[in-house]
């Protein structure tokens, strides 16, 4: 029991994730009518924003101690932050280990104007394009993205911890009178969870509360009304380009502490987060949420070492195969609507 | 006995009763005419007759057997042709092909895998697919793309499409929607001449009250997913219901 | 400006074919790469000689592959009598002296293998047919090492692998043309066994995570058998498929097992994630069975590790090479390694500078290039003073035979590389096996015979 | 002439002369000299060139013609490569069994896979694909090791003894057609020039055309047009008394197959393999080579798998050290300078220049590099507009 209890708040958390991408590619989908390759790389842009401002935080100067020697034996150069230098050891350490969180500030101007630079300057040539063309020109966008950051960041993981106060774990167990150790969860992905349930609600708030998101909807359903009624329908297209890749980069800024980024951590979710988005249903943004908690807890469950045993190999395919269960029963997913990708 | 024959069909969507127990008897080399206010169900009727959808209950005979239960390709080789609203063809085609691949269906079937065999020996097939172009007077543009024909011509393929099939029923679902006057009166023309020429049974689904009284021999009205009235154009004409419910709406 | 890089076709200005643009046809009915003239693949002609250096220079290695080629690049040019000569002049044979190998210049061609059995072996058939080299290494895992060390067994070409640690290599399918200096699964297994019972006891419960592919079996194989052979007992092994990248499902149930320690079978991205998964799930900080709750890695690499960042504390675990050792021929290479490149080498890059010093004096001790020479110069081949004490090239599977490290994650580093410290040198008698020894394909495991290709 | 009419007989033959000098044309450049490393005249490399045409003409059958985008075709490239190399361990190393098999064992996979998959359609039928390829390279690298060889895939060992071949105890056995060893090759020297005639080549090459010879037949055949109105428009053909399922799935099949053969012809070629080529990107890449080369065009696909695999393999391979050998005639400064720009995109950084040259071609040319073609014909003022083979392949009926 405390295990399936488990179970299913890590597929909540994993969930979260692949809900948030989902949710991103959706918008993106439903409103333009592009499918993006370069959404994953948009999610790992995000993380490296996490990534660049824990070293602008850190920027340092080398002040050589005499007393130690490096690798080499000459003197060791001690780098030595800035940050240090203006508030003191301390503030600085305490200021650099909240990088993750700031940098949620700092990325949004950041995937504002990648977004809005992507959807200008590429996207909205490929509008009325086959969606094959605009296959290939997002995956080689994808492809130069990634292989840029590759070069100034190498293609190892980097360590980009959580604040000090979420390292650590809570004990569910505990707390409702079970042994401790039972069921505990890290803080962060706590955290993550209700940082995915926020965005998420933001999303549907905006949309269904506002008068753009309004008009944003009128468009997901049909595009040449809007259009006929004389709305500035690109301009509105441009910025919900931009909100998505806000959407996929926070969901990168708060996975960095949960998993190291590196450069194909992007592409490593791009296939995923389509299955998700089709098992959804194509352009359904509550199917793409859905979905990604569905696929998250499923996973989950098919990792438990009792199921592995039963069915040695599951927890390889279970997405896959929840994904062709479901579209052979549901044709379009979850919640898709008819004629939407069909051709 | 008809050659298509409607029982008791009935079709609900969800809380909505499209079809309500409707009886139809088309005869043999006839054209008959379906017509009713938006939301009639004629549409839907249409879509039971050629296998797209199932009704719910009911039985629908085509000479003598049944076409529920069957694919729309399989009603088809029965002899079942349909004429679009808006006209469906082969856009990427030139229009010679899309003159052949009815010629073939007619010879080899519901498929056939003839993936070696060259387009360039296949004489019969193209004489028939000429053959037919020339009837709607098309075979000066064999060559062209169907999607930049004109739509008008578009019709006049698709038509020619169903026409090659020599159909025992050729289903015709508001063929002139959309249409100019003049482009409207070549399409009853050219619906006449195949009328006459080839004793083709024929039900139409029509709004244009011109278009009906030119061509139709019966009338079915449809009002609410149930037939109102079946009678001669004339009867029709002055039945006091129809009018009331239909005529005198949309007489013009 | 153009470098002759082309030493088979340096035949063409050198050889008496190259005569005033005649066909000549030469038919070989043995391999294509086959040089008739010479008896072997791809003979050196002129006065160089082309070697192979077979890398990830894409995907998630790149980082190991671009160390890799570093230490390549390094060998190079002190075997070609350039810089200080790093481990050279420390190396207990003294055939090497600057002039290249037999006297010929040291060249070389770079390949990216993208950790991909497929794409490295179409970038070693193309250093073997396009640029006629002599001897390919290099390579970051097991796959790419198996396939590659295959290929040049089939072409008549020496193999000096690179970072490869599954006991398969050199197990059931090593080859005759095929060395491997860096350790494996199970001298990581015996290796950290004694250790392991000396930090937490002989009563310890494992829970083993695997990687699920060939390399994760042959580890979790080895680790289990030298653990329980120490009294721990095996709760339970779960494989995890290659491409997770989130483990909290694997991890989270570890706790409710009655297990008190983790053993992490993952090696790169896998192991950082696994073990940063592991570490936010507070296994490092429990309680289990009245023990303190330990996690254990058994193949470290520092330059992975660097991606765990501080949750590789106190953890332990086992690794081929480390730049903190002290002795004369690792201080050589690390202070060559470090003034070019600024940083200190890692185990990737010394086991790739290894092989190729070891390649070139076999070579030079031979007298000749003929892979069937040079592995007999190899085989048996006791040395010293390349970092890793006195080792012996083993005849029998053409393993090398030397002490391994047993590490833990530095407490408190004092820079960015110093994140492991040595804990023990297990000397080379603990780690020994027989070469028909059951992990390692049992008696049906065999060489085959030297193929020289022609 | 062989049932095709003019233009397509004279793109086959063109394609003919193109593969049977290939070992010339590919290697234009001296020995020894700078530019030698854009020589692509290896047997390695030109085998790779004519093996993925095939899997990318057999990809095209199906996506070019019905539309139907498949995501997963990798997987039938790998099960024919899986059943290739059992036979050659088990029965004979002869190459034509070893293909036959790939054929007939992808053709199988296919038709499950697709009897599944085409009961939807557009994104979803891709998706089903993806599963299917991706279940398939996640089990052959686990849990079917037994089978698979798992990561380190499969090989040809000292104790493998087909029933067929007599091989020497303790020989590795190599792939042969009739004796004639695939490895064996023929070296022509002229001038400063070194030309490599390989067997394998030739036979993947004789193979190759063999498959687009067919794929030519396919497009002009009464199926070939059923496929383009399945793409154009499903209701019709339904309409028309047309069932489109079995002949899509026909067409998956085929292409299926294609893949299968592409499989076993990398086995015949090179035996090994390994599950990575059931990868999803593997998958991706064959997308990739049809849409750069020229979707529904006959040369399209095999001009996009050139382009790829040639930068895969040549690009890939250029280091630092031999820009500087290039630009060794700059001034010092300069020379760095010139390296330091050019660096990024070669050796490690070619996926980079892949990226950039997919963008530029998607968004100038997006007809494929066979529009390019067109275009520069076009430029040269060639009489060619409606003549050219691959536009031909779109539109024009067969003679």
């Amino acid at each position: 029991m405390d295990a399936i209890i488990l179970q299913i708040l890590n597929g909540l958390d994993k969930g979260s994730a692949y809900a948030l991408i989902a949710l991103g590619l959706t918008l993106i989908f439903g409103t333009l009518g592009v499918v993006n390759f370069a959404h994953g790389a948009l999610f790992m842009i995000g993380a490296f924003c996490a990534v660049t401002l824990q070293r602008l935080l850190s920027l340092s100067h080398e002040v050589v101690d005499e007393t130690r020697t490096d690798f080499l034996g000459n003197p060791l150069k001690v780098e030595v932050p800035y940050l240090q230098d203006w508030l003191g050891a301390e503030t600085a350490a305490a200021v650099i280990s909240w990088s993750v969180p700031l940098a949620i500030l700092f990325s949004i101007p950041i995937m504002i104007v990648v977004g809005v630079a992507m959807e200008r300057g590429l996207i909205k040539h490929f509008y009325k394009r086959p969606h094959a063309d605009q296959i290939l020109v997002t995956f080689g966008l994808a492809i130069v993205l990634q292989e840029v950051i590759k070069y100034y960041f190498g293609a190892n993981p980097i360590p980009t911890p959580a604040p000090e106060a979420f390292t650590g774990s809570f004990d569910f167990g505990a707390l409702i009178g079970m042994d401790p150790y039972t069921i505990i969860y890290p803080y962060w992905r706590l955290v993550y969870f209700a940082f995915a349930m926020i965005i998420i609600a933001g999303v549907f708030a905006f949309l269904q509360f506002t008068t753009f998101g309004m008009v944003v909807r009128a468009g997901m359903a049909d595009r040449e009304t809007v259009g006929l009624l004389g709305i500035n329908i690109d301009k509105r297209f441009t910025i919900m380009f931009a909100i998505a890749a806000c959407v996929a980069g926070l969901a990168g800024v708060m996975y960095a502490p949960i998993n190291a980024p590196n450069y194909h951590m992007g592409m490593d979710f791009l296939v995923l987060s389509f299955v998700v988005v089709v098992v959804g249903g194509m352009g359904s943004l509550p199917g793409a949420v859905a979905a990604g908690f569905l696929l998250g807890i499923l996973e989950s469950f098919a990792s438990m070492a009792a199921v592995i045993d039963i069915l040695p190999g599951i927890n390889q395919i279970i997405i896959y195969l929840v994904a062709i269960i479901i579209l052979l029963t549901r044709p379009r997913g979850l919640m898709g609507r008819k004629g939407v990708m069909e051709e | 006995m008809g050659i298509l024959e409607v029982k008791g069909v009935n079709k609900r969507f969800g809380g909505l009763q499209a079809l309500g127990d409707v009886n139809l008897s088309v005869q043999e080399q006839t054209v008959h005419a379906i017509i009713g206010p938006n939301g009639a169900g004629k549409s839907t009727l249409l879509n039971c007759l050629v296998g797209k959808l199932i009704p719910d209950s009911g039985s629908v005979m085509f000479d003598n057997q049944s076409v529920l239960g069957r694919k729309p390709h399989e009603i088809n080789q029965m002899g079942i042709s349909r004429v679009f609203q808006t006209p469906e063809i082969f856009t990427d085609l030139t229009v010679l092909e899309n003159m052949m691949i009815p010629c073939f269906a007619k010879r080899d079937g519901a498929f056939r895998l003839h993936a070696l065999e060259s387009l360039g020996h296949e004489k019969g097939i193209r004489e028939m697919a000429e053959t037919m172009l020339e009837e709607v007077n098309m075979l000066d543009k064999r060559n062209a793309h169907a999607g930049s024909l004109s739509r008008g011509d578009k019709r006049r393929l698709e038509m020619a499409m169903c026409l090659v099939q020599e159909p025992r029923l050729l289903l015709l679902d508001e063929p002139t929607a959309g249409m100019a006057r003049a482009d409207t009166n070549n399409t009853i023309d050219l619906l006449k001449e195949i009328k006459e020429k080839r004793k083709i049974t024929m039900a139409i689904i029509e709004h244009d009250m011109h278009v009906v009284f030119s061509l139709a021999e019966r009338i079915t009205v449809l009002a609410q997913g149930t037939p109102l009235v079946e009678d001669t154009p004339d009867n029709i004409k002055g039945h006091p219901k129809v009018k009331e419910a239909y005529l005198g709406e949309a007489a013009h | 400006m153009s470098k002759s890089k082309f030493t088979r076709r340096g035949l063409l200005k050198t050889g008496a074919l190259g005569g005033a643009g005649l066909a000549m046809p030469t038919i070989f009915t043995g391999a294509v790469w086959a040089d008739a003239h010479s008896g072997f693949t791809n003979a050196p002609q002129g006065d160089t000689v082309t070697l192979g250096f077979n890398v990830p220079q894409t995907g998630p290695y790149a980082d190991e592959g671009a160390d890799e080629l570093r230490a390549y690049e390094l060998a190079v040019e002190h075997l070609n009598g350039g810089g200080d000569g790093g481990m050279i002049p420390t190396f207990s044979s003294q055939t090497l002296d600057g002039t290249g190998i037999l006297g010929k210049r040291v060249e070389y061609v770079t390949g990216d293998t993208q950790t991909k059995s497929d794409a490295a072996r179409a970038s070693a058939r193309s250093m073997i047919e396009k640029d006629g080299a002599v001897m390919i290494t290099g390579g970051s895992s097991s796959g790419v090492a198996v396939a590659v060390q295959a290929l040049c067994q089939e072409a008549g070409i020496i193999f000096m692998a690179g970072l490869t640690h599954s006991n398969d290599t050199t197990g059931k399918d090593r080859k005759a043309n095929g060395f491997r200096h860096f350790f494996n699964s199970y001298m990581s297994g015996a290796a950290l066994a004694p250790v392991l019972a000396n930090a937490y006891g002989t009563d310890r419960k494992a829970y083993h995570l695997t990687a699920d592919y060939n390399w994760g079996y042959t580890t979790e194989e080895a680790i289990t058998a030298s653990t329980e052979a120490m009294g721990w007992e095996t709760v339970n092994a779960v494989k995890t498929p290659l491409t997770q990248t989130d483990f909290s499902s694997y991890i989270a149930p570890v706790l409710q097992s009655g297990a008190d320690v983790l053993v992490l079978n993952h090696y790169g991205g896998n192991m950082v994630n696994s073990l940063t998964n592991a570490v936010q799930f507070g296994l490092r900080d429990a309680q289990a069975n009245g023990k303190n709750f330990e996690i254990v890695v058994p193949l470290y690499s520092r330059l992975m590790a660097r991606g765990a960042g501080a949750n590789v504390k106190g953890i332990f675990g086992s690794t081929n090479w480390h730049w903190s050792l002290t002795d004369a021929g690792s201080q050589a290479f690390v202070r060559s390694f470090g003034t070019k490149y600024g940083f200190p080498p890692s185990q990737a890059a010394h086991t790739c500078y290894v092989q190729t010093l070891l390649y070139a004096d076999a070579v030079n001790r031979a007298g000749s290039f003929n892979p069937c020479a040079v592995a007999e110069a190899l085989e048996g081949f006791e040395f010293d003073g390349l970092g890793n004490g006195p080792t012996l090239y083993r005849a029998e599977d053409h393993q090398c035979f030397k002490d391994v490290l047993v590490v833990k994650g530095k407490e408190n580093p004092e820079n960015e590389f110093d994140l492991l410290e040595i804990v023990e040198i297990t000397p080379v008698d603990q780690v020994t096996y027989a070469p028909d020894h059951p992990q390692f394909g049992g008696a049906e495991a065999s060489l085959g015979t030297c193929n020289p290709g022609a | 002439m062989l049932g095709l009419g003019k233009k397509d007989f004279s793109l086959l033959m063109l394609v003919l002369v193109l593969t049977m000098l290939a070992p010339f044309i590919l290697n234009p450049f001296p020995e020894g000299s700078g530019m030698a490393q854009f020589n692509a005249g290896y047997p390695d490399l030109m085998q790779r060139f004519v093996i993925f045409g095939i899997f990318a003409i057999g990809f095209n059958i199906l996506f070019g013609l019905t539309g139907y985008l498949s995501f997963g075709h990798a997987a039938f490239l790998g099960v024919g490569s899986y059943a290739a190399i059992w036979m050659m361990k088990l029965v004979s190393l002869n190459v034509i069994p070893a293909m036959i098999m790939g054929v007939i064992f992808a053709g199988l996979f296919a038709l499950v896979v697709g009897f599944i998959s085409l009961r939807r359609s557009g994104i979803y039928f891709s998706i089903l694909t993806l599963a299917f390829a991706q279940m398939s390279y996640a089990l052959a690298y686990s849990v079917l090791t037994p089978i698979t060889g798992g990561e380190t895939g499969l090989q040809l060992k000292s104790t493998d003894n087909p029933i067929l071949s007599n091989l020497a105890e303790g020989e590795i056995g190599r792939a042969s057609l009739f004796g004639l060893d695939m490895r064996a090759s023929i070296e022509l020297e002229m001038g400063n020039w070194l030309f490599t005639l390989n067997m394998g080549y030739y036979v993947a090459a004789f193979v190759m055309l063999i498959a687009f010879y067919i794929a030519i037949r396919i497009f002009r055949s009464p199926f070939g047009v059923m496929l383009r109105a399945v793409k154009s428009n499903q209701n019709r053909m339904n309409y028309t008394g047309l069932n489109p399922r079995p002949y899509t799935l026909a067409a998956f099949v085929i292409s299926g197959m294609y893949a299968g053969l592409a499989g076993g012809l990398m086995v015949a070629m090179d035996t090994q393999v390994g599950p990575e080529r059931m990868f999803w990107t593997a998958s991706g890449e064959v997308v990739l080579m049809t849409i750069l080369g020229g979707v529904g065009t006959l040369i399209g696909p095999v001009l996009g798998a050139g382009l790829i695999k040639y930068m895969e393999n040549i690009i890939s391979k250029i280091n630092s050290d031999i820009l500087h050998t290039w630009f060794a005639f700059l001034p010092d400064g300069l020379e760095d300078l010139v390296v330091t720009l050019i660096y990024p995109f070669i050796g490690k950084g070619w996926h980079l220049t892949l990226g950039i040259v997919f963008m530029l071609v998607v968004i100038f040319l997006p007809g494929g590099l066979v529009e390019g073609g067109q275009r520069i014909a076009r430029l040269f003022g060639k009489r060619r507009k409606s003549e050219d083979g691959s536009s031909a392949g779109k539109t024009t009926p067969a003679e």
